[in-house]
């Protein structure tokens, strides 16, 4: 057969790869932009805060995630810096205490059960393990979810992070340390 | 586990704090005792005879977490079914499960139940859910684990209180807590020196089916024989009906 | 150029190919799997700060201590205290799901407050010489009770009435060596069940039931008596009648009564229990210790029995169902009310009690929404007080049955419990239990505001044992049975009592499994001719209602054993005969 | 008008086939048939599987035994491809279309009824992503999948043959590199029909939990997985014999030589034999070693009503050495009537088997308290199977009027004209 009568096969031969590689992982994610422009870096640097001063621990070796507004009431009644980012904060959050919706970006599925006692106070890994540099970004990226499974991009690895939250990634690291790897050791 | 059936008078609480524990939902009004789901279940057993030498005995069944040959595991196509090897607890993971029912009918205890429904509480109640235990979907199989919510908040308080991992947790399962007679007592096999494994090893001690070989880790007791009695196979040709409960 | 369509068919061709070696298709199958494990339908439980609160159930007389496992604010999980002397950490089916009742479908949510209030006065106001304004209280011996009975003294013709009236009544299980029940469960919810089962030891219990009970099954005696000859039976061992009239009469045999007779006569102290004929002996039955109250609430109407009223008598009658109590059926309370429209109100958080006669149904906080005190169990001897606290706050919309009460009556009430929390102190007797650390402190140890305290947090005050308590007996009670009266209806009905309404989570115990006997159930013997799980029709004298049959070989042929849901209870007392058809 | 003659350009040259009313007439029903079993299956798989009757002890039903029996029937396909291009059996060239054909409709109708036996469909690609090896159920869905992409391939050619196809060059092409595959293909099939057939029955021999059903057996497999493996290959050509026979009955036309028929009949024949003796050995080793030492004594499981002993007496003998006497007695299977009852017995034989195996054995109490338990499938599940049945009756006839399915249909047809006479007739009008 001639390469002309090839031409259509071909053509969408590329058309479709186009789609699949370029168009296609745009479209599955759906992007939502944070509540609060909030800088970790200004709080790490000006704040001196290490992660555990906002992200903290309660007595009962839980994980309180992120800090509710009264925490940020702390140090923000009145605004401390100049930005139209903290002025806006305070008028729309402090002031009414009024929780601002934060989308965590590594927010894991319900059925999985992860302790940050056991790997942060017991297992000693930097929060950057899993979390990439969110902790010295100046400014929060848009929360970007799966639009059909509903959960965070980050479990798929982004940019910044040395590796995902998939399974596969944990696994490979309790292999590695040949740790619990029965499946109701991390699921609930 | 041990579970004292002289001393179980079939309240049902150990169904009910169950179910609360692992977010199980109340019954769909189509739903049986063929389509319910009760992780726990306490049979009405009787020895067959009239008053009044008739003699009745309530046997609380859950998954006995067998040791040898584990029936469901490895008939499960997708690794939805494992047994710890630290615990020796048979897990089931209700999201890998693709609900090909396989295991239901490798499971001699009945142990095992499927989501014929979509889960549904009344309006509201959801707010009285666990969330250490994650709610199932329709279309899956699911069954006890021992509590293994509770389970996850004892290794998590032992790691925050600085314990190796290597040190056994303790925590009792729901149905143990919620038992007003205290008929079930939890604790570790394995350990020899353990009350448990004394229970366990004493004449008045059985497991169902045993003849099996499935060697499960749920121990019955009672000082009635006839009661003892029931781990055998069914009586042959008495086509009785004695499966209440 | 024109596109022939094998041009476009190797287009297409070529895409399909092309998609193979994108990651498009894969991360499609794997999303769709994903999506099936949170998909619609599938409620996400709300993550939260796990905390401990405790209160004590209000759900049935015996105020067992409950330690809640919170979330935020949000109870997830019930369980018992450990420790606890009076509860001794049980808790029963009822009692573990007792968080799941705010949400209950059969719920009432909104009512005609106003109007009944405006319809309670003017009932009040046109109240005749010979009627009444009667105030019915299912649970007495609460200080809501206390209001109600200063309220009903405080109105004209005000009458205060209960089911039974014998509140003060205690039975010592610690004392007894023999336990005689006539159809009592007394290990199926009768007292307080950790309570009896600590006791169990210590006593042998002979079960004279016309089923297998649970009881039964577990009592170290089961006599398989005929339906409504507990009487009978009773009068046998008295020896007011032969021990042959009282064989006859049960259906066992002479021997075996002679036999019964002989051991209880032995195996002393006996209790008796389900029966007034029988003396219990050695104190095992004493009058109990009132609990402490202001000296000013003794200006209170006494309390009554319905059969004090004269029939066609009541004008205006209020009815408090917030807590669960024995239920009087309602043709017994029909008959008093006057034939020109009288005022029913029924203050209730369930449409299933009195909300279906009532012509006003107010809805109530329910367990665990309102603070109430819980009065002691029967099987308690000392006098106890502990709280029910919230958990979770009451609808807006609901009012507080004795404010409503104490309005119509235009008395002016503070804040009752706090004042008898005092009252208690002031005597200074006792111990003070709290839940959080399980340990008990003499009431003089502690601060009146620390008891306060600790009451609300479901702490629990016990009156100091009573020495020259003076025996006592109960007197006939309502739920005592009765010798079956005659008609051609086959079946006599025994009574199975079950906690109704429940959470829709004992369908565990009531649908997915046969363990209890569900409300809308009755239990057959198998030769009754109808098969398992038919849907029937249940139908005495009085009326009908829809049942699903369940067989039981421990039902003995001739007897239908039916839950006593108030809609039964409207239609039948134990011993009444009935029929049961397919529907 | 028009239409028709377009129709009848696409069947084949020198067959006869009736008219395309006729031929609508007759697809109507069963395509209404399928319909309604589509929404049967839509409604099992909107609303759920509470839509069946199957519960948490009946875990499985109808849909599984009756996929059980398709795929055996359905064994035919690889067994003559296993016969023709391996053993050179040549004289099975003129039905192994035809078996291929019912092979298609045999599997990918018993896969579709798998995919709505399961609770989450959209999950049953883990099996392929995380496989337990050690699961019957693994081996299965791997095999099964596999063998229905074979006989795609090998249906393939069969359409391409087609009097109007073939008139694209490139497809003819194609057909040809094609059918220089096909045997290694049947070799392939066979090995994987082979292997699932054997784990269908080892499904059920390696449920220690159920004594009824668990069977010793060598290395990993129990016997049932060659039990199975056996009267697979042994009804497989019975019921391409019945199949080829009921065509002729319905086409009224002569599709294959007797000699053919009996050839099947008799391959089957002694397969079967083969079979029943294997079947005895090992009932008689788990009555008397297997089920005792499992503390279940085997004749209670035939005490409870109505699967007393007779069922066993049914498989084994009139299903079994019934249809071997007849179709290895060259007498009887000379006379049609007795070649097609034996053929027919055999494959019953089978249905027998395969209901026995997961019907009853879920139907028998394990538990000392637990009782024996009765099922009746609903109405959508009977409906979901009646779609496979009505989409096999189509796919057959389909490719029965376009497609090659006996090559020596166009001889015999000059051979019998009397039958042609009838078919003129019975077309004209």
């Amino acid at each position: 057969m001639t390469l002309r009568g090839k031409i259509p096969f071909l053509a969408g031969l590329a058309v479709a790869l186009g789609a699949g590689w370029v168009g296609f992982p745009h479209a599955i994610y759906q992007s939502r932009p944070q509540p609060v422009d909030f800088s970790h870096k200004v709080h790490a640097d000006k704040a001196g805060a290490k992660c555990e001063d906002c992200h903290s621990f309660r007595e009962d070796g839980s994980f309180a995630g992120l800090p509710t507004v009264d925490k940020c009431a702390g140090c923000h009644t009145v605004p401390m810096g100049t930005t139209v980012a903290e002025k806006n904060f305070i008028d729309r959050y402090v002031t009414p205490n009024r929780e601002p919706q934060w989308a965590a970006y590594a927010h894991q599925p319900e059925n999985v059960s992860f302790s940050h006692a056991a790997h942060v106070k017991r297992a000693n890994l930097a929060c950057e393990t899993c979390h990439g540099d969110t902790g010295t970004s100046s400014t929060l990226r848009p929360y970007q979810v799966d639009r059909i499974s509903g959960y965070s991009r980050d479990i798929w690895k982004i940019g910044n992070m040395r590796h995902g939250m998939k399974m596969a990634d944990c696994v490979e690291c309790h292999r590695r340390n040949s740790l619990e790897n029965s499946c109701l050791d991390c699921h609930k | 586990m041990t579970i004292d059936v002289d001393r179980c008078n079939g309240c049902g609480a150990c169904m009910v704090a169950c179910s609360v524990e692992n977010n199980v939902p109340p019954a769909h009004e189509g739903a049986t005792d063929r389509k319910g789901l009760t992780w726990i279940r306490v049979y009405k057993v009787d020895n067959g005879e009239e008053y009044p030498n008739r003699r009745t005995a309530f046997v609380p069944v859950m998954c006995q977490h067998c040791g040898n040959e584990t029936p469901c595991v490895h008939v499960c196509p997708q690794q939805a079914v494992d047994v710890d090897p630290a615990t020796g607890v048979v897990g089931e993971m209700p999201q890998r499960c693709l609900g090909c029912r396989y295991c239901m009918a490798a499971c001699p205890y009945h142990a095992r139940y499927f989501n014929w429904w979509d889960p549904a509480w009344p309006a509201g109640m959801e707010k009285t859910l666990n969330p250490d235990v994650s709610t199932r979907m329709r279309g899956v199989v699911e069954k006890c684990n021992l509590c293994h919510g509770r389970w996850h908040a004892a290794k998590e308080q032992a790691a925050a209180a600085g314990k190796p991992d290597t040190e056994p947790v303790s925590y009792v399962p729901a149905c143990v807590e919620a038992c007003p007679t205290g008929a079930i007592h939890f604790g570790d096999l394995n350990d020899s020196s353990s009350a448990m494994a004394k229970e366990a090893a004493e004449p008045e001690s059985f497991r169902l089916l045993e003849k099996l070989n499935t060697q499960p880790k749920i121990y019955y007791r009672s000082k009635k024989d006839w009661v003892r009695g029931i781990a055998a196979a069914p009586r042959p040709g008495s086509g009785k009906e004695n499966g209440r409960g | 150029m024109k596109t022939t369509r094998r041009e476009i068919m190797m287009f297409a061709g070529g895409s399909a190919v092309g998609v193979l070696f994108t990651p498009a298709p894969w991360r499609l199958i794997t999303d769709t799997a994903l999506w099936s494990e949170n998909w619609p339908g599938v409620p996400v439980p709300a993550r939260g700060e796990i905390r401990a609160k405790y209160t004590n159930c209000s759900l049935c007389p015996a105020g067992c201590a409950v330690r809640a496992r919170c979330v935020g604010d949000q109870p997830v999980a019930l369980a018992g205290v450990s420790g606890h002397p009076l509860s001794h950490g049980a808790l029963c089916p009822f009692g573990l799901a007792g968080h799941h009742l705010p949400y209950l479908p059969s719920r009432v949510k909104q009512g005609p407050v106003k109007e009944a209030a405006a319809a309670v006065a003017e009932g009040i106001a046109k109240c005749g010489p010979a009627e009444y304004v009667v105030t019915l209280d299912l649970r007495p011996a609460r200080t809501a009770s206390w209001t109600y009975r200063r309220a009903m003294a405080a109105v004209k013709n005000g009458r205060y009435v209960t089911p039974s009236v014998d509140s003060s009544v205690a039975v010592d299980l610690a004392k007894a060596r023999t336990v005689l029940s006539f159809g009592v469960p007394v290990l199926d919810g009768w007292g307080t069940p950790g309570n009896v089962i600590a006791a169990r030891p210590g006593f042998r219990l002979i079960q004279a039931d016309p089923v297998e009970s649970r009881t039964a099954t577990m009592a170290d005696q089961w006599l398989r008596i005929r339906p409504g000859s507990e009487d009978a039976l009773a009068q046998g061992l008295a020896s007011t009648v032969t021990h042959a009239a009282a064989a006859e009469a049960s259906g066992l045999a002479e021997s075996e009564i002679a036999a019964l007779a002989a051991r209880l006569e032995q195996n002393g102290p006996v209790l008796v229990l389900g029966s007034s004929r029988l003396e219990s002996t050695g104190r095992t039955v004493v009058a109990r210790r009132e609990t402490p109250v202001p000296t000013e609430w003794h200006k209170a109407a006494p309390v009554s029995g319905l059969a004090s009223l004269p029939d066609g008598s009541v004008r205006v009658l209020m009815v408090d169902e917030s807590a669960p109590g024995e239920y009087l059926p309602w043709n017994a309370i029909q008959k008093k009310l006057v034939a020109d429209n009288p005022v029913v109100v029924a203050l209730a958080w369930s449409r299933e009690g009195y909300a279906r006669h009532a012509q006003y149904v107010l809805p109530v906080g329910v367990y665990p929404e309102v603070v109430g005190d819980i009065p002691p169990a029967v099987d308690s001897v000392a006098a106890t007080f502990r709280l029910s606290v919230p958990l979770v706050p009451a609808p807006e919309s609901c009012v507080k049955p004795e404010e409503f009460v104490a309005a119509a009556a235009g008395l002016s009430i503070a804040d009752t419990l706090h004042e008898r929390a005092d009252a208690i102190y002031k005597t200074g007797r006792g111990a003070l239990f709290t839940c959080a650390d399980a340990k008990s402190a003499a009431l003089k140890d502690v601060s009146a505001a620390d008891f306060w305290k600790a009451l609300n947090a479901g702490g629990c005050w016990i009156d100091a044992p009573d020495e020259k308590a003076p025996a006592a007996r109960f007197s006939a009670a309502a739920a005592e049975a009765r010798p079956v009266e005659e008609s051609e209806l086959p079946f006599v009905v025994v009574l199975n009592r079950e906690l109704t309404p429940a959470s829709p989570i004992l369908s565990k115990v009531y649908q997915e499994s046969n363990l209890r006997l569900a409300p809308n159930t009755v239990a057959l013997h198998p030769s009754c001719g109808l098969e398992d799980g038919t849907q029937a029709v249940f139908e005495t004298l009085l009326g009908k209602c829809p049942v699903r049959v369940t067989l039981d070989a421990g039902v003995p042929a001739g007897v239908v054993r039916v839950t006593a849901s108030p809609a039964v209870l409207d239609l039948c007392a134990a011993g009444a005969r009935a029929k049961v058809v397919r529907a | 008008m028009a239409r028709q003659s377009m129709d009848k350009q696409f069947i084949a040259r020198g067959v006869a086939r009736c008219s395309t009313p006729k031929f609508l007439l007759w697809m109507a029903p069963w395509l209404a048939l399928l319909a309604f079993g589509l929404y049967a299956a839509g409604l099992c798989l909107v609303k759920g599987l509470n839509q069946t009757n199957m519960d948490n002890r009946f875990a499985f039903g109808l849909w599984i035994f009756l996929d059980l029996t398709v795929i055996a029937l359905g064994a035919g396909a690889f067994f003559t491809g296993f016969l023709l291009y391996i053993l050179k059996l040549d004289e099975l060239r003129s039905v192994i279309n035809s078996a291929v054909v019912i092979g298609l409709v045999c599997y990918s109708g018993a896969v579709c009824v798998l995919a709505i036996d399961v609770g989450q469909p959209l999950r049953a690609w883990f099996t392929f992503w995380y496989p337990n090896v050690h699961s019957m159920l693994t081996e299965v869905t791997f095999c099964i999948s596999c063998y229905l992409t074979v006989l795609l391939i090998e249906y393939l050619p069969i359409v391409l043959r087609n009097r109007k196809l073939r008139q694209v060059p490139s497809f003819l092409v194609f057909e040809f590199e094609l059918h220089k595959l096909i045997p290694v293909l049947a070799g392939v099939g066979t090995f994987l029909s082979f292997f699932h057939q054997g784990s269908l029955g080892g499904l059920y021999g390696v449920l220690r939990g159920r004594p009824f059903a668990f069977r010793e057996g060598l290395a990993v497999w129990p016997s049932t997985f060659f039990l199975f493996i056996i009267s697979a290959a042994a009804v497989g050509p019975s019921f391409i014999l019945l199949t080829t026979w009921l065509a002729e009955k319905i086409s009224r036309k002569r599709l294959a030589r007797p000699e053919i028929l009996q050839l099947l009949g008799r391959i089957s024949g002694s397969l079967l034999a083969v079979y029943v003796l294997a079947k005895s050995i090992d009932t008689l080793i788990w009555i008397n070693r297997t089920s005792p030492e499992t503390g279940f004594q085997a004749w209670q499981y035939y005490s409870w009503k109505p699967f007393g002993s007779w069922i066993l007496v049914a498989e084994i003998g009139l299903c079994g050495v019934v249809p071997v006497l007849i179709l290895l007695a060259p007498k009887l299977r000379r006379r049609t009537g007795w070649l097609v009852s034996g053929a027919f017995l055999a494959c019953a034989g089978v249905a027998l088997n395969r209901f026995v195996m997961t019907v009853q054995t879920l139907a028998l109490p394990t538990l000392s308290f637990d009782r024996f338990l009765s099922y009746t499938p609903s109405w959508q599940e009977t409906g979901t199977f009646l779609a496979v049945v009505a989409y096999g009756v189509l796919v057959y006839s389909f490719s029965f009027r376009y497609f090659q399915l006996f090559p020596q249909e166009r001889e015999l047809k000059t051979g019998a004209p009397q039958v042609e006479e009838g078919r003129e007739l019975v077309g004209r009008y």
